[in-house]
């Protein structure tokens, strides 16, 4: 029996500066047997360990059709982050997972896809984001939504380029009002705005979200306006999270655990939990 | 018991309160927190030597809020705590209504002025089996002195209910969550439980209104209160400021006075 | 991302003789962070900070740690290069290796190893370091001199006539000061009302100059550039707008054997006065602990009298609020008197007098109009004795310093006798002669040479009387400690100058620091002697130490150059590094406020957006905060820190100190 | 099953020979008021009779703090290492039957998925020795949840005080074994009927009103007011013997440490609260209707288990004397 706490050892590959106290950090494991048996899926998360400073939740924001690393984009925030943010390419850091549910992409085949997200709500679309165009053959239309307070605060700003090249990809950025530059070529307002104006069909469509809890709440009237169905609109779920496995009872609501029967859930089922997340 | 239930429905009819808090029959006959609000609910309503828990600890719940304005049946320790709250700017004169019943009679504290003349004038004396208890370690060699206390925290558990049921214990943060840096240690092991109890004990000293509810809180029956009480004491005796018994701050460790002779600095 | 550069510098050979600094540059380049480490002769020369800019740009440093002096000495210069280069100059830390480890050690192995512990200990510091800026504080542009003495007056006219406002408050009806009483002085003996008065009188015209006189300090609260001062005017009990200082009401005032202070209780004034002829105002005012008719409510004699109706016995103290930007105190010094003196009788022989009373008797607007007389007969004195270091350097009397001036005004007055009196005897006792200034020594020998004043090294034990005349005992040092007696009419001691008796009570008002003697200290006693430690409030003159005319005035000048200097901005730029509140976990319980020695914490309240209230918590001022971090140390919930020394820098530091490891392997 | 039987001046040798051969027994203790599981060195420091411990003895297999790993720095590498095993068997002895059913629980909870490697560590090595209750107290309430004084459920023995000594059910292998390694201080005896020894545990509440009630009870308009008494100090959860909360904390230098885990609890306000300062149960009423809905409903949808045994400690040690009972009795009369 292994001890599920015991992280596998990883290094830090490359390191992105995204945004202010953004940023992405490229893992790959130290022992070749931990890569060897190690798989995720679209949606998971894990728990990134600087040893004698403690663990901290994110989800793997790489997409699992790329093999050999995975990444993980985080802002800086309390102790662990702040640690993490200290560290430097070839470092080593820990890392448990992964945990979790998915995004169900095998359902999605054959479907629209709309992703919809705000600020640091991307990183975890992008994962589900890149693995459905690395299929693409699988999906019809891709349409990402995507919104930050300003021009500086938009994260994966190469990959924004990339899919605003790509001709399979719908890319609509969009900044708060005040947050542009002179030179900005996306729109400026609000993500909830910017969805009825993009005003994308709902037809066939499965709708993903992520993004700070306002953005979400003003979001989803919208989308229903669109006439999404609450079970094709997909989130993800960020609680206090300890231990990753259900044991800890942090991230519990109800008899709901974020960390494995979560962290992706659609409106539907969200509806059912108690309001505590 | 009757003059305190009628004094307090008149207080609900007349629409001066909408919450109050007091007391009512505890499975030992004891008094056992009771919040009434609504003047049918106050034939519960006790008060009596066996009403021990200090009430002023549930004025930082958010739940009591929404009332307009809260009575408080208060014992001679939350009294004293109110008076400590109000010197440290957690609560101002007026905001509740605050009764005790002394002899038989139920009492209506006009402002913090006034119950600050009833404590001057109602100060007991320490309970002599603590100050026995005191002695009795104070008596020990230092090392001996230390295997007691290491020993008796030991068990501690850090569940915080003796912060939890401090009156005093209102930091929306308090240090042992503060993480950057960790100033002490989580895990209830010696060194972090040592840690944890020195800190509570220092940050009660010269504030502690010693109505003992930390140690009547722990379930691990840890005799932490001596050490508050410990440190207390010696700042009674070397500056004289008895906590909870003025409205206005007095604490000792953060006064400067300008009339304070500055000739220790070189 | 931690990326830290450390330069060890050798300081010549102040640290390299002790410490291996190319080792210590080794080490370091393996701790953990660090990515650039090298050393260098002065690492303060031009050459060695270009060697710290290049490398913050090429290694794209987080983090600079300089392993050198004290931060004291070059903190600024090598955060002036590390800004020049780009960096956050906050990014910037020393290590300070001359002082604490190579001036105090041997060489040896652990010398180096200690250096190279310092350094990692600053490593672990600057990681946490953050950017900081500086803070910017709006500048009043008002001096408030506190004391009318020559300082007061001197800083006065420098700082008014570079065009800023000045306030002048002096606490006796007539400014002057100590210098007003004297008669002539030294070392060119020229009279010293002649030069001083026209001063006075200036300030009193000047445009730019308020002056309250028999005022004081009430409180004083704010930070440079921003005080907020309480001034009492205290009751003058005359309207000095109507008065036209005729002078009608002294003549007329009954009560008129009251001792004169101006005269160092040599004469007698009158209830209603005005202290000397020339004063500025030269307007009376009435003394109300010696008037009758705020004694016993009745006489009223000088209302009566006054032509102009000045006389307002109604008059109440005023406490007047003024906003100011620099505070220059200025309130002189005090002298023992001869009653302190038991072995020269505890002030009994009324001929034993201070040196103050004899310019008062040498002085020709003195009581005696200039002839020396002495005091108990009217007799002019052939045989005068002066006894030099009355007290000072007697740390049997509590007063161990050197007064500084005794010396010089010893001689003038043996000189001024023996000049009224060419046949008199003067003899000066003395310890040393301490005659240091331009033409003070050449002074000192006139008076001997010339003036054949006979000075005796030695203490006097003791004075006695005998038929009407002072037996002088002492003994002469230089002759075998043989004892001497002298027979004199009168005795003048040079008793200590020493602080004013209200001086510790206004450095508390003012929050100064002050010395055991209750002096007045400067931040710095060489490079900032002007200054205290409480920014914003400089001293002048006598108030800081003994000091002769010429040293206060060339001090008041240059107090006078500090004050403009800062007034000359429109902003004032400081150091960012002070305390601030984390307001999320303020409780406000405001326990902060009262440890705080600069008043630097506010209250501030938290609201909603639709206005209600949600807390109270603390805020410092940026103006006042200095930054000592005792509120810190007091804060339970840890709500408040300091920029530049966080508790997670401090704890960082200390952590590593714990938990040492061996890099010189590595 | 077998039936064993040990003579009342028999058990103080069993007790003392377990010791001798290593085992580390958990018993209840007395210290001052209250008792407590405490590891003990002779037979003289139990206090056979004793209605409830303060604290279950949860922490023979969960411990207050509990190393995950450890640590070690070497430059730019990091040594991993596993915690030690305990080399030496642990016996609780003298448990209620509740405290046995909170072990099964446990394990249902550790291992049924995910299964816990520290727990699993210790569970194996421990034996849980029940003993029937004789007398209960107002704050018992094994017998509303569904379990009985003299349940089996979660022991490996299960001791009952007769006439004759102590009546020994042995339910389970790990029972049999100790049995018959120490087979000399037990006698060979014929099932009894235990009933006359086991105390009758009154009902203090409906379990199928509450049955009814509970699933709609988190909008429940009352638990504002019923939960005002408490301030939040979590004694309930920390002297829960099903309280499994963790929090998980390193303690290390700059050269290694240990990631331990500790136990904690919903009652504590950071307990959920976000690095944003967003705290999704924000009040002490929350989480107390948390713990409630916890205990009576989430773990009986989770795992077909109520996690509330009736052992009453909460109510015992609650220093606002708030009550377990009254709460689901004012949910049941709405």
């Amino acid at each position: 029996m292994e001890n599920m706490y015991l992280p596998y050892r990883m290094f830090i590959e490359k390191i992105t500066e995204e945004a202010p106290l953004v940023r992405t950090y490229r893992l790959k494991f130290k022992n070749p047997a931990d890569e060897e048996k190690f798989s995720f899926k679209a949606g998971q998360f894990g728990e990134y360990s600087i040893f004698g400073e403690g663990e901290s939740t994110f989800c793997i924001a790489s997409s699992p059709t790329r093999k050999g690393y995975i990444e993980c984009t985080f802002r800086v925030a309390g102790r662990v982050t702040k640690a993490l943010a200290n560290c430097e390419e070839g470092d080593e850091i820990g890392f448990r997972g992964p945990y979790g549910n998915t995004f169900p992409i095998d359902d999605w085949k054959g479907k629209n896809l709309l992703f919809i997200a705000g600020g640091i709500g991307l990183p975890p679309l992008r994962c589900v984001i890149w693995n459905c165009l690395d299929l693409r053959e699988n999906y019809r239309d891709i349409t990402i939504l995507y919104g930050a307070r300003s021009v500086n605060d938009l994260v994966y700003k190469h990959e924004l380029e990339e899919w605003n090249n790509r001709p399979d990809v719908n890319l609509f950025t969009t900044v708060d009002p005040g947050g542009e530059t002179p030179n900005w070529k996306g729109k400026v307002g609000f993500v909830p705005a910017i969805l009825k104006e993009v005003s994308p069909s709902s037809d066939n469509t499965i709708a993903a979200v992520c993004g700070p809890p306002i953005m979400i709440k003003l979001t989803l009237p919208v989308l229903f306006e669109l006439g999404f169905k609450e079970e094709n609109i997909f989130t993800t779920l960020e609680n206090r999270m300890k231990c990753g496995i259900g044991k800890c009872g942090h991230c519990a609501v109800g008899p709901y655990y974020v960390c494995k029967d979560g962290p992706v859930i659609t409106y539907k089922e969200l509806k059912e939990l108690p309001q505590e997340y | 018991m009757s003059d305190l239930i009628n004094k307090t429905s008149q207080f609900f009819s007349s629409g001066i309160i909408d919450l109050f808090i007091g007391y009512k029959k505890g499975r030992l006959g004891e008094g056992k927190p009771a919040f009434f609000t609504k003047p049918d609910q106050l034939s519960e309503l006790i008060f009596d030597e066996n009403c021990i828990v200090n009430l002023a600890v549930y004025l930082r719940k958010p739940e009591l809020k929404k009332y307009s304005k809260i009575g408080i049946l208060a014992n001679f320790g939350t009294l004293r705590a109110l008076l400590q709250l109000a010197a440290e700017n957690q609560i101002t004169d007026g905001q509740y209504l605050i009764l005790t019943v002394a002899d038989g009679k139920v009492l209506e504290f006009a402002n913090l002025k006034a119950i600050e003349e009833y404590v001057a004038n109602n100060l007991p004396k320490p309970n002599p089996e603590r100050l026995a208890l005191l002695k009795e370690i104070e008596s020990k060699s230092r090392e001996e002195r230390w295997d007691f206390w290491t020993r008796e925290l030991s068990s501690c558990i850090r569940c915080y209910a003796c912060r939890a049921a401090c009156p005093l214990c209102y930091c929306e943060q308090c240090l042992v969550e503060c993480n950057q840096p960790q100033w002490v240690g989580v895990p209830p092991t010696g060194l972090g439980n040592l840690e944890w109890h020195i800190v509570r004990a220092m940050h009660l000293a010269g504030r502690c209104i010693s109505c003992g509810e930390c140690e009547a809180a722990c379930p691990m029956e840890i005799p932490l209160g001596l050490l508050t009480q410990k440190l207390n004491m010696t700042i009674i005796s070397n500056f004289g400021q008895i906590p909870g018994t003025k409205r206005e701050p007095d604490y000792a460790l953060s006064t400067f006075k300008v009339d304070d002779k500055e000739n220790f600095i070189r | 991302m931690a990326r830290i550069g450390v330069f060890v510098c050798h300081c010549g050979e102040n640290i390299s003789s002790t410490v291996d600094c190319a080792k210590v540059a080794e080490i370091a380049s393996n701790y953990p962070g660090v990515v650039y480490s090298i050393d260098y002769k002065y690492m303060c020369s031009d050459p060695g900070q270009n060697l710290i800019k290049e490398a913050i740009q090429k290694h794209k440093l987080t983090g600079v740690v300089v392993a050198a002096c004290s931060p004291r000495m070059h903190e600024p210069t090598f955060r002036k290069a590390t800004a020049e280069a780009g960096l956050n100059p906050f990014l910037c830390e020393m290590a300070n290796l001359r002082e604490h480890c190579s001036w105090v050690h041997f060489r040896e192995d652990s010398t180096t190893e200690k250096a190279a512990e310092l350094v990692r200990v600053l490593v672990e510091k600057v990681k946490h370091n953050e950017e900081l800026f500086p803070i910017k504080v709006p500048i009043t542009k008002t001096a408030l001199v506190i004391g009318g003495g020559i300082g007061g007056i001197q800083a006065a006219l420098d700082i008014a006539n570079s065009g800023h406002k000045v306030i002048m408050v002096e606490k006796n009806p007539s400014i002057g000061g100590k210098m007003a009483q004297l008669s002539e002085t030294f070392p060119t003996l020229d009279c010293s009302q002649c030069i001083l008065t026209p001063r006075m009188v200036e300030v009193a015209q000047h445009p730019n100059i308020t002056l309250y006189t028999y005022a004081e300090i009430e409180s004083v609260d704010g930070f440079i550039g921003n005080f907020k001062v309480t001034i009492r005017q205290k009751a003058k009990s005359v309207d000095h707008k109507a008065c036209t200082g005729c002078g009608l009401c002294i003549e007329k005032c009954p009560i008129k054997k009251i001792p004169d202070e101006f005269n160092a209780g040599l004469g007698n004034r009158a209830a209603i006065y005005v202290p000397f002829p020339q004063a500025v105002p030269n307007k009376p005012v009435i003394d109300r602990n010696n008037c009758t008719y705020f004694l016993k409510g009745k006489c009223g004699l000088c209302k009566k009298v006054c032509p102009a109706d000045a006389i307002h016995y109604e008059q109440e103290d005023e406490l007047i609020k003024v906003d100011v930007g620099a505070i220059v105190a200025a309130t002189g010094f005090d002298i023992k008197h001869s009653d302190f003196f038991p072995e020269y009788g505890y002030g009994k022989y009324a001929d034993v007098i201070d040196g103050l009373q004899f310019e008062r008797l040498a002085s020709a607007s003195g009581p005696t109009l200039g002839v020396l007389k002495r005091p108990s007969d009217g007799k002019e004195p052939e045989s005068i004795v002066f006894i030099a270091c009355a007290g000072s350097r007697d740390p049997a009397k509590g007063i161990p310093y050197c007064s500084k001036i005794c010396c010089m005004y010893t001689a003038k007055h043996a000189m001024l006798f023996k000049h009224k009196n060419h046949h008199g005897k003067a003899t000066v006792f003395y310890m040393d002669i301490r005659a240091g200034g331009k033409m003070y020594d050449e002074f000192v020998r006139r008076a001997i040479e010339e003036d054949d004043v006979n000075y005796i090294r030695g203490r006097v034990s003791r004075i006695y009387e005998k038929n009407g005349k002072l037996i002088v005992c002492g003994v002469d040092t230089l002759l075998n400690s043989r004892p001497v007696e002298i027979e004199a009419d009168m005795v003048v001691l040079a008793t200590a100058a020493i602080a004013n008796s209200d001086s510790e009570e206004l450095a508390q008002k003012l929050h100064i620091s002050y010395d055991p003697y209750h002096f007045f200290s400067e931040a710095h006693p060489k490079l900032r002697p002007v200054e205290t430690n409480t920014a914003g409030i400089m001293l002048a003159g006598a108030c800081q130490a003994p000091k002769d005319i010429p040293d206060t005035v060339s001090q008041a000048s240059g107090t006078a150059a500090k004050v403009v200097a800062l007034f000359s901005q429109d902003e004032l730029t400081r150091e960012p590094l002070i305390a601030y509140v984390n307001n999320n976990t303020c409780v406000g319980c405001f326990l902060c406020q009262s440890v705080c020695p600069y008043l630097a914490i506010e209250k501030e309240e938290i609201r909603r957006r639709d206005g209600t209230l949600v807390k109270t918590v603390a805020k410092i001022n940026p103006g006042l905060c200095q930054g000592c971090g005792t509120c810190v140390a007091l804060c339970r919930s840890k709500s408040i820190d300091i920029h530049g020394y966080t508790n997670r820098q401090i704890y960082a530091e200390v952590s590593a100190l714990f938990n040492r490891r061996e890099y010189a392997g590595v | 099953m077998e039936y064993k039987l040990i003579k009342l001046e028999k058990i103080q040798e069993f007790i003392n020979s377990l010791i001798a051969t290593g085992k580390q027994v958990l018993a209840p203790k007395q210290k001052k008021e209250k008792v407590f599981f405490s590891l003990i060195h002779s037979f003289e420091e139990i206090a056979m009779d004793y209605i409830q411990t303060a604290f279950s003895a949860k922490s023979a297999v969960f411990p207050k703090c509990e190393e995950l790993y450890t640590f070690e720095k070497n430059g730019k590498e990091t040594i991993l290492n596993n915690p030690q095993a305990p080399e030496n068997d642990t016996i609780v002895f003298g448990m209620r039957p509740c405290d046995g059913a909170a072990f099964d629980y446990l394990a249902t909870f550790f291992l049924k998925e995910n299964p816990d490697y520290h727990f699993k560590m210790r569970y194996d090595n421990t034996i849980f020795v029940g003993l029937t209750c004789s007398s209960g107290d107002e704050f018992c309430f094994c017998s509303s949840v569904g379990i009985s004084p003299s349940d089996t459920r979660g022991s490996d023995l299960m001791l009952t005080k007769t006439e004759n000594g102590y009546y020994v059910e042995i339910i389970t292998e790990k029972g049999k074994k100790l049995v018959e390694q120490f087979a000399n201080f037990f006698e060979q005896i014929e099932q009894i009927d235990k009933t006359k020894y086991v105390a009758n545990i009154q009902k203090r509440f409906d379990s199928s009103a509450l049955k009814e009630k509970i699933s709609g009870a988190f909008d429940w308009e009352r638990w504002e007011e019923t939960s005002l008494p408490c301030f939040g100090c979590g004694t309930c959860a920390f002297s829960c013997p099903t309280c499994t909360c963790f929090d998980i904390q390193d303690e290390a230098n700059l050269l290694g440490g240990t990631r331990y885990r500790i136990w904690d609890t919903c009652a504590l306000g950071i307990f959920t609260k976000h690095a944003s300062g967003h705290n999704p149960r924000e009040k002490q009423s929350e989480r107390w209707r948390n713990r409630i809905l916890h205990k009576f409903l989430y773990t009986d949808e989770q795992f077909g288990i109520l996690s509330c045994v009736g052992c009453g400690r909460c109510i015992r040690n609650c220093p606002a004397e708030l009550s377990i009972i009254e709460q689901v009795n004012a949910i049941t009369e709405g």
